[in-house]
């Protein structure tokens, strides 16, 4: 595994251990999906193209399996899942059931502000990100923490289209978990074992206050 | 109850210039692919495609379309060119309002309020009312000429069944156009599918693609 | 059976007549609803709480039984018969897949306005009648020609609460089969076997017009 | 995944003063009658109905309902004097639009455009809005505090089925509230309603009556 990918499993990892047996979670496309391989089977996963309870994701996309996920990768259900619509779907999201999203970025701002479905010469359309920022209310963002370029991806405002205004609640990368206030912007919460806070300053695009009590991720 | 099979050339004659085409379909899934061919193949240009996701079908690389309303193009590099290419217009829409306004069109309801998409290019031109307290951004219904829908099983009359994530926008589309189209895996003589299991009731299909005829 | 009852199933038996094979049409509570029986069952009935494709009524409201009509009483499906949820049958009628409904009457006017909902002393609700005169092109009456106590029901002006405002398309009664055009009104198509014209005028509270190729019924 | 089972005590102390109140149910058919037992057990009072049709349940006997959004009170003589009596409002209410609005309450959509009602009692009081050409009434979505659903068969997470026309506004009222109780025929253990066969998914159910806690 590249030390890329060890990274965004870390990530990934890190997230599963927020929910308990019973939570629901919708997983975006990207580092999100990969929290599925490590959630129990009794935090339901959630695909907004119609699944409630999916597990391990298989792979492929051969369109004769009946089961796949919003990114068209065919996945293994728990037992006592079920499929619906897109009306279904989207309802339970919008109606504020889901109550945890965990969604990628290629920006994410102090103040929560989204980017994550267009940059310069690619425009696929907002997809259900749009729906997912505005019907659930806890949006922890999962990120590499810099662009391949090294870039850093938390800003104090974003450059690309928005996905939401003021839709992150948290963000975690493989460096550091921040918390986003609406209004006071971002605190770090946690940093990896071995990194600095000075390092993650300098990898960060915006200010933010760090929490006396913070610990290691 | 009459039976509503067809053959591929009697579904190629419904297509026209000028139309607009819904089309059920979620990534690779639940495409009806073979209906899709029928549009090509009748010729028809000028057309509007509505579809929550054209990522695997390359609709867009036909030269068919004058418009897209769509959610999703896919990562697909030729679909990304196509868009930027300014060749058709494309008016992007959450996917959950997308599915929202289709289904409103298959009810006969002309319009919803939601919140989704303020602060963003979601909400551009489109008009905000403020009701009981809360502002909402006003949607239309959309309806289509035809619809063309991907079933699992259909019996002679249309009445559907769908399996899996399958399901995706296509029970929405078949209630949508005032043509709909079907292509299915099986199909049944009636009464093979329970009254319970019916996911679209055949009143909503008019067309069912039988490749033995 | 009753003079009355005999009627009133001469009505339905002259309405069944209008319908060849794969037309649907939802019947209301009452008089329309006694169609059913003279239907074959290539015409499909829809109910609005929820079949498409019952058959023969049984009768009897056993809430254990499966299937039951508009009216609460249990019928039996026909092969090819769907269920489904108030919203999707709804949908069929307002989105006008539903070519046809016969509806019951308290009153109906010379240019189709209908009340069929509430009169003095009993206000039950108007249920699905404004959403089926909204949703369905072609509305059919079918009603005894007159009240109980004799007075007409076809009127120039209706007097209870309205259902809707120009949406009858014909009416037909024991004596009689108008059709009602929304600015010219009432013409006379049909008449009962021994019925004159003249009687039928008595028994008709507006004006109406007479078809010169006039047909018995 | 967790179980949602619990005894009749357990529910009725769901109940409280002022609550709005969905019931499903048509006619005779598919009412939570069980469950509307433990809310006149609980002693609230001051409570708003909303329901398609009432005409079974005798809830306007009770005089713990303040207020009744429906579309039908049935023929009963009680509920028609009760109707007439003005001992509490009712807000009457075309049935397939307030279906819609129940059903809208449960997406999280705000309202719906309709043409059902004009020149009729139902479009009094009613915002009319001009859009796209065309006239709508302006109707609201409908949500409450507790939806009381009757179910063929439950599986301890909730994922609901529903028999024939017992389905009527059940499935819909099951996703309106902010808590939804349902009563069953049987309760099975979870895997024994396949994805494809679950009619309303598990997340929109809180509690299961289970009569045997």
């Amino acid at each position: 595994m590249s030390l890329r990918d060890e990274n965004r499993n870390f990530i990934a990892k890190k997230i599963a251990s927020y929910f308990k047996d019973g939570d629901v979670v919708n997983l975006g496309v990207g580092v999100p999906m990969l929290v599925a391989n490590y959630l129990s089977d009794d935090v339901a996963v959630q695909t907004e193209n119609g699944i409630l309870g999916y597990g391990r994701i298989i792979g492929g996309n051969d369109p004769k399996e009946p089961y796949f996920n919003a990114a068209g990768i065919t996945v293994e259900l728990v037992t006592g899942a079920s499929c619906f619509g897109m009306c279904t779907s989207f309802g339970m999201i919008r109606r504020g059931r889901i109550k945890t999203a965990v969604l990628g970025c290629f920006e994410v701002s102090q103040y929560g502000d989204l980017a994550n479905w267009a940059r310069p010469g690619s425009y696929p359309g907002m997809g259900g990100a749009m729906d997912l920022v505005s019907g659930i209310d806890n949006i922890i963002i999962a990120t590499d923490h810099c662009t391949k370029d090294g870039a850093p991806k938390i800003l104090e405002e974003c450059t690309l289209p928005l996905t939401g205004v003021k839709v992150a609640r948290s963000i975690v990368t493989e460096l550091a978990v921040f918390t986003i206030n609406k209004e006071t912007g971002l605190k770090l919460r946690e940093r990896r074992d071995g990194v600095s806070i000075a390092e993650i300053r300098e990898k960060t695009g915006a200010p933010f206050e760090v929490d006396p009590q913070i610990k290691i991720m | 109850m009459i039976s509503k099979r067809f053959s591929k050339d009697e579904i190629i004659a419904q297509f026209h210039d000028g139309q607009t085409i819904m089309t059920g379909g979620f990534a690779y899934h639940g495409s009806p692919d073979l209906l899709i061919e029928c549009v090509l193949e009748s010729g028809a240009r000028h057309l509007t495609n509505i579809a929550l996701d054209v990522s695997a079908s390359k609709l867009m690389l036909t030269g068919r379309f004058d418009k897209m309303i769509i959610s999703h193009a896919g990562q697909v590099k030729e679909n990304l060119d196509a868009v930027s290419s300014g060749d058709f217009e494309v008016e992007f829409c959450p996917m959950g309002t997308l599915a929202e306004r289709i289904r409103a069109g298959g009810v006969g309801v002309g319009g919803i309020l939601v919140k989704t998409g303020f602060g963003t290019v979601a909400e551009k031109g489109k008009e905000i009312i403020e009701f009981q307290g809360e502002k909402y951004i006003l949607e239309s219904a959309l309806t289509a000429d035809i619809a063309l829908v991907k079933a699992t099983t259909a019996d002679y009359y249309g009445n559907l069944t769908y399996n899996g994530t399958n399901l995706n926008s296509n029970p929405i589309i078949a209630q949508a156009a005032d043509k709909t189209i079907v292509q299915v895996d099986r199909i049944v003589p009636i009464g093979e599918i329970p009254p319970e299991g019916c996911t679209t009731p055949g009143i909503f299909v008019d067309m069912i693609l039988d490749p033995e005829l």
